[in-house]
């Protein structure tokens, strides 16, 4: 158990824990502004960078071009999802539990499509900063990771200040807490819901071209980041996006931790345990502030 | 795999349809010889399934364009089991009770070759799966037969090259499917070799991240690492981490998609397996060149497996007669064949019979396969 | 001097640091009707919910048939035969009125989940007995007609009579009843205060907490809260002459 | 039961008996699928349509039930019937020592803490290969013989499950008939109510979970005696979901609903797959169309548009 391996865990667990937090952000964002879990979260991620990988392979762009080709497809694909479904369902009031299955057969259909459009291959993207890397006490962390852990606080501060400063956030947040009085206020409380998972898509793509230089990207992916993304943000509190970010970081060391401290084999099972302890005892999530639905 | 590949894909696949109903008409008439065929063409398994199906049709066509079997032309019925034993044991039964086939082919994974074996040995079906032996149940079914080394020969190639650079000391990083099955195996040999384990770290499937654990078998100061796994992410994460010892990885990893998704880390990579598209053995040429033709891509081991068994049956069949089945065309399957990828001897106890020399150690330089001299001797 | 059925000593509590309830003390006799008056947000309702188990008092002690309610829960009081109604009617909207009675009754028999699944001659007599004890309870409270009717469809009136109706059937000692005529017309509160005494007279007691002045002749005592305490007792006739009540009430 | 319904009884039974000598075998076999899902389905159903609770944890039940048919009888050289009550006491057991403090949550968080169990148990069948195998899972598990007679065909094996899968029904149905199915549609309609008339509503949800973990169970072991193999594959988390589908699609409370709903789960992607490598998106396509456009399942919509129908006809009258 040399100080070098629990720098690199360390490492690790954070830089994890950021993309944990960015698929989370996105989940907690879709569901703060329209009650829906969304399962597909995970494939947002996949398309955004797929899209940026196409972009960057076929067309030639310069790479900022195709990050910001990624999020839009990402943006536009989460759009097109409300519009085309959850409006739909949203009008007949659909149970809650059928919008989760809506996502997840969304999801099932998306993975599957990538498969056969694009292929079983996986595919990197050039990491940001060049590939070099950093070197502490013989813990390596790349500047990649850096550059990642970068944007992803960039990212929640930037949300913090969406959601607190600008008009749109502040009537997003206003149609999510009270619809029918956010109605009654003139805010358009269905355009609000698609601003929403245009949010969402946009972070769950940014998430996915962020950590594909990293570990790469296929059709297989979607599903594990949704899952590790529900964990976040459920430890986030679930209503509290910027909950979710402090719920990927702990989810990411407490794997890290659980396979230097126990064994690799059990990470999973760690990891999961530990989110149903906090949902039990922290109803309100790690950070205990934000209100949540029953429970 | 961008744009052009998928096109590729599509292109291949609809010349592979206008190939096989081309060379039908040209050598062979009459009833076609039904030979059932199960792989994993969507699911996980997607990385083996397709490239056995590409192995496959192009043997058909092969086979066919020879005479097919006594004039007979030979029709693979190819099903897809979605990585899935469920799916692959109904798809058995619709292949051999529904289609009425004489023989099956596959499956892709060591879960539905057995769940499907139990039907084939049954009802004495002949059957070659695209895997290695694996649980104890598969030595009592001596009709169904292994075109891919059992897990035990695949260990001792990896211990046989460690031993070969004076490696005493190996680091194993491995996933919980594929790499718990060949470390089950390679643990009691290793001392045989005079290999000490001096640190095993295993990772889920479909792990996004192995850091943590890479670096656990680097603090163990290895002289050099074994990678068992189905996927690129320890591949990476090892030379992210900077361990510079030399990496020796199971066959399971010898795909290009993985080796396209390793990007930079495929670089000082030794694998023991059989067929490199790039530099092939002589009695490989013609097949590496007919795939290359047919699918503009290279081919690599599974491809070659499936090419294999195709063959292996044919000449069953040729031996046994067009409409032979179950006892008869089990024995005459089991003679000795020396196939693209290795010499078969299904009459073997590990129902393979691929000698140890026929592993080919392949190294990846740049993301480039390329064939090490080394071999081992018989 | 019997022991009380109730008994409240010295109640407080408070929601984060705002005192909603200073030391309350009074009984609730067996047999007796007590009335709580208070305008809102004088505690009557966070006082009702301590009696119920929904909250627990910061201070002070809830004594039912001589013992302290501290840990029970509303299910064990409701086993005790400590029973509320709400406010605004909680009926089962799905289910039909005789169904929403026989829920009532769920709680007199005993089947185990096994008994049930195997649908035993036990498990099969008990349905019988809650179907006909239901029926029983229909026909007492006139709602016979409703029987196969959806709760969902009844008036607020029909609501409160089938609320009342499900809490009776369970053979309660001390029926506690929350704003019972809140949003029903004159008639309804007529039928609704024969009923109180007709139960009461059947030796149900009953505590009233209402700020409804008409329905609380009905009780022998009433007790009037105001700001978390309680500032006069005493019959109807003395609350209305009371100078303190009338200077919180009629602001004269 | 009215002589109509009688009737059509009557001619379902007939249709039912002498199906797997019609069909071609490989589709017997998924008719036993059928069956097996309709029993794990039904558990499923219990606690969605009646607890309006999601579980995703199913799969975990249906593994613990295989794998203890195949240990037992493989490893241990035990009697087929060992196996089945193994299986479903450790699995009441899990369940209820789990199910307590899990289904203190609610909504969501109920259906997440499901999934992680779901994932727990997933890596766990993978881990502890020294008892399930891992990957390579148990093979050779026997087939199995009622008093002498081998179940060995689909087409005999068809009758041993279906009877055993009627036989759940009934039970379930006797839930839902008996004083515990009452206090479960009060829980379902208003807990608060429900919590005043003295229902533990915590202590019935345990129960129903507990039910619910026998079915799977039970549906494990079927499953394990005709595959005659066990894998950790088949106890994945998409195999949850695949297992929740089935009352959704069917109708949460219709009983029923839940063979229709296993129908469509075990026959749909056999009949996409005919299409090549696309069936697995029809398959996600087909499953977004059902629950937008019939959010009451398959057989809540038929019950609509026959009451639709009804209307229509008797509007003329």
């Amino acid at each position: 158990m040399t100080l070098s391996l629990i720098l690199q865990a360390l490492f690790a667990g954070v830089t994890n824990g950021i993309v944990y937090a960015l698929v989370g952000m996105g989940l907690s964002a879709i569901f703060k502004g329209s009650r829906v879990i969304n399962a597909m979260q995970g494939e947002f991620a996949v398309i955004g960078a797929m899209t940026t990988v196409l972009l960057l392979t076929r067309t030639g762009w310069p790479y900022a071009a195709a990050i910001a080709g990624g999020a839009v497809a990402g943006a536009l694909v989460g759009a097109f999802i409300e519009v085309a479904f959850v409006r739909y369902m949203a009008k007949k009031n659909a149970s809650e539990d059928s919008f989760l299955l809506l996502t997840i057969g969304l999801a099932l259909t998306l993975s599957a499509s990538v498969l056969f459009f694009i292929g079983r291959d996986g595919h990197l993207l050039p990491p940001l900063g060049g590939a070099g890397v950093l070197i502490i006490l013989d813990a390596v962390i790349q500047f990649h990771a850096l550059w990642l852990i970068a944007i992803g606080i960039g990212a929640t501060l930037a949300l913090r200040a969406f959601y607190h400063r600008t008009t749109i956030g502040l009537s997003m947040m206003a149609a999510s807490i009270d619809a029918d009085g956010a109605a009654t206020t003139g805010i358009n409380v269905s355009r609000m819901r698609t601003y929403t998972f245009v949010l969402g898509g946009l972070l769950g793509a940014l998430g996915g071209i962020l950590v594909t230089p990293l570990i790469g990207v296929d059709y297989q992916l979607g599903l594990n980041l949704t899952l590790k993304g529900f964990a976040a943000a459920v430890l986030g509190g679930l209503t509290n996006p910027l909950g979710a970010a402090v719920g990927g970081l702990t989810l990411g060391l407490v794997e890290s931790l659980a396979i230097i401290g126990i064994s690799s084999s059990y990470k999973d099972v760690v990891a999961f345990s530990v989110l149903i302890v906090i949902m039990i005892l922290m109803p309100q999530g790690i950070l205990g502030r934000a209100g949540r639905r029953g429970g | 795999m961008s744009l052009s590949s998928f096109i590729a894909r599509l292109a291949g696949a609809t010349a592979l349809v206008g190939l096989s109903a081309l060379s039908v008409q040209a050598q062979t008439s009459g009833e076609p010889v039904k030979i059932g065929a199960i792989v994993s063409a969507t699911g996980a398994g997607a990385g083996l399934g397709v490239p056995e199906r590409n192995g496959l049709l192009l043997a058909e066509k092969d086979i066919n364009a020879k005479g097919g079997i006594k004039g007979r032309p030979i029709k693979f019925i190819v099903e897809d089991d979605a990585s899935n034993p469920d799916t692959a044991l109904s798809k058995a039964n619709d292949l051999i009770f529904g289609q009425k086939v004489q023989a099956l082919l596959g499956p892709s994974l060591t879960a539905s070759t057995v769940a499907v074996g139990g039907v084939t040995h049954a009802n004495k079906i002949p059957q070659i799966a695209f895997t290695g032996i694996g649980p104890a149940v598969e030595r009592e079914r001596k009709c169904v037969a292994h075109v891919l080394p059992p897990q035990r020969l695949n260990a001792t190639a990896l211990l046989e090259y460690a031993k070969s650079i004076k490696a005493t000391k190996v680091g194993v990083l491995h996933d919980a499917g594929y790499g718990n099955v060949v470390m089950a195996e390679l643990k009691p040999l290793a001392d045989k070799y005079g290999v000490k384990l001096v640190a095993i770290e295993k990772f889920e499937i479909g792990a996004t991240d192995t850091t943590t654990q890479a670096a656990k078998v680097k603090a163990s100061q290895p002289d050099a690492v074994f990678i068992i796994a189905t996927s690129a992410t320890p591949f990476r994460n090892v030379k992210q981490i900077q361990i510079t010892q030399p990496v020796i990885a199971a066959i399971g990893s010898s795909s290009y998609e993985y080796v396209n998704a390793m990007g930079p880390a495929a670089d000082n990579i030794v694998i023991p397996e059989f067929v490199v598209g790039e530099d092939p053995l002589p009695h490989q040429k013609d097949f590496v060149e007919l795939y290359k033709k047919t699918y503009n891509s290279t081919p690599k081991n599974y491809e070659a497996a499936a090419w294999d068994a195709a063959h292996i049956i044919a000449a069953a069949l040729n031996k046994a007669g067009a409409d032979a089945t179950g006892e008869k065309l089990c024995e005459a399957m089991k003679a000795p064949y020396t196939g693209v990828l290795a010499s078969y001897n299904f009459s073997a106890d590990d129902m393979t019979g691929i000698p140890i020399s026929s592993f080919i150690f392949s190294k990846l330089v740049g993301g480039k396969y390329t064939r090490t001299p080394f071999r081992v001797a018989q | 001097m019997v022991e009380p059925l109730l008994a409240l000593r010295e109640v407080g509590h408070s929601f984060g640091g705002l005192s909603v309830l200073r030391s309350v003390t009074f009984d609730v006799p067996e047999g007796g009707i007590i009335g709580l008056i208070g305008p809102n947000g004088s505690g009557k309702t966070t006082l009702f919910n301590i009696v119920t188990g929904y909250i627990r008092p910061l201070a002070g002690t809830v004594t039912y048939r001589g013992a302290a309610l501290e840990r029970d829960t509303i299910q064990q009081r409701g086993l005790q035969g400590l029973v509320r109604t709400f406010q605004t009617p909680q009926v089962f909207e799905q289910m039909t009125v005789l169904e929403n009675v026989m829920v009532g009754c769920t709680k007199l028999t005993r089947t185990t989940m096994l008994q049930d699944l195997l649908r035993t001659p036990a498990a099969r007599g008990q349905m019988r007995e809650i179907r006909e004890r239901a029926e029983a309870a229909c026909e007492r409270f006139r709602l016979g007609a409703l029987r196969d009717l959806p709760a969902a469809s009844l008036t607020a009136g029909q609501r409160r009579l089938l609320e009342i109706a499900r809490a009776v059937v369970g053979e309660p000692r001390l029926l506690l009843l929350d704003e019972p005529s809140s949003g029903l017309n004159v008639q309804e509160i007529d039928d609704l205060r024969d009923w109180i005494v007709r139960l009461n007279e059947e030796g149900i007691t009953i505590l009233l907490v209402s700020h409804d002045m008409g329905l609380m002749t009905v009780a022998r005592t009433v007790h009037t809260l105001y700001f978390g305490e309680i500032i006069a007792s005493g019959d109807m006739a003395a609350i209305q002459r009371d100078p303190r009540v009338r200077e919180v009430y009629l602001g004269v | 039961m009215n002589p109509r319904t009688l009737l059509w009884l009557a001619i379902g039974l007939v249709v039912w008996a002498v199906l797997p000598f019609v069909v071609p075998r490989y589709m017997a076999d998924l008719l036993v699928f059928t069956g097996i899902y309709t029993v794990a389905g039904l558990g499923i159903g219990l606690l969605l349509g009646h607890c309006g609770i999601v579980n995703l944890a199913q799969a975990t039940f249906y593994g613990l039930g295989a794998y203890a048919s195949a240990y037992c009888t493989v490893m241990m050289g035990l009697p087929s019937i060992v196996g089945f009550l193994v299986g479903a006491a450790i699995s009441m057991v899990l369940a209820y020592v789990i199910g307590r403090p899990i289904l203190r949550l609610t909504g969501y968080f109920l259906a997440l803490g499901t999934l992680a169990l779901s994932a727990i148990a997933s890596a766990l069948f993978f881990e502890w290969d020294w008892l399930t195998g891992g990957t390579l899972g148990i093979g050779g598990i026997p087939k199995l013989d009622l008093f002498g007679f081998l179940l060995d065909r689909p087409s005999r094996y068809y009758f041993f499950v279906w009877i055993v899968a009627f036989a759940c029904m009934a039970v379930a149905r006797n839930l839902v008939d008996s004083r515990t199915g009452l206090m479960l549609r009060a829980m379902r309609d208003s807990s608060t109510a429900a919590a005043a008339l003295s229902i533990d509503l915590q202590a019935l949800r345990t129960k129903v979970f507990v039910v619910c973990a026998l079915f799977g169970s039970l549906a494990g072991s079927l499953f394990a005696h005709h595959a005659s193999f066990v894998s950790t594959q088949s106890f994945t988390v998409d195999r949850s979901i695949s297992f929740l589908l089935i009352p959704v699609i069917g109708g949460a409370t219709s009983i029923p609903g839940i063979v229709v709903g296993a129908l469509f789960v075990t026959f749909l992607p056999e009949l996409l797959s005919k299409l090549g490598d696309i069936h697995q998106i029809l398959f996600g396509l087909a499953l977004v169309a059902v629950v937008v456009l019939m959010p009451e399942g398959l057989v809540g919509a038929f019950g609509k548009l026959r009451a639709r129908l009804a209307k229509r006809g008797s509007g003329h009258g």
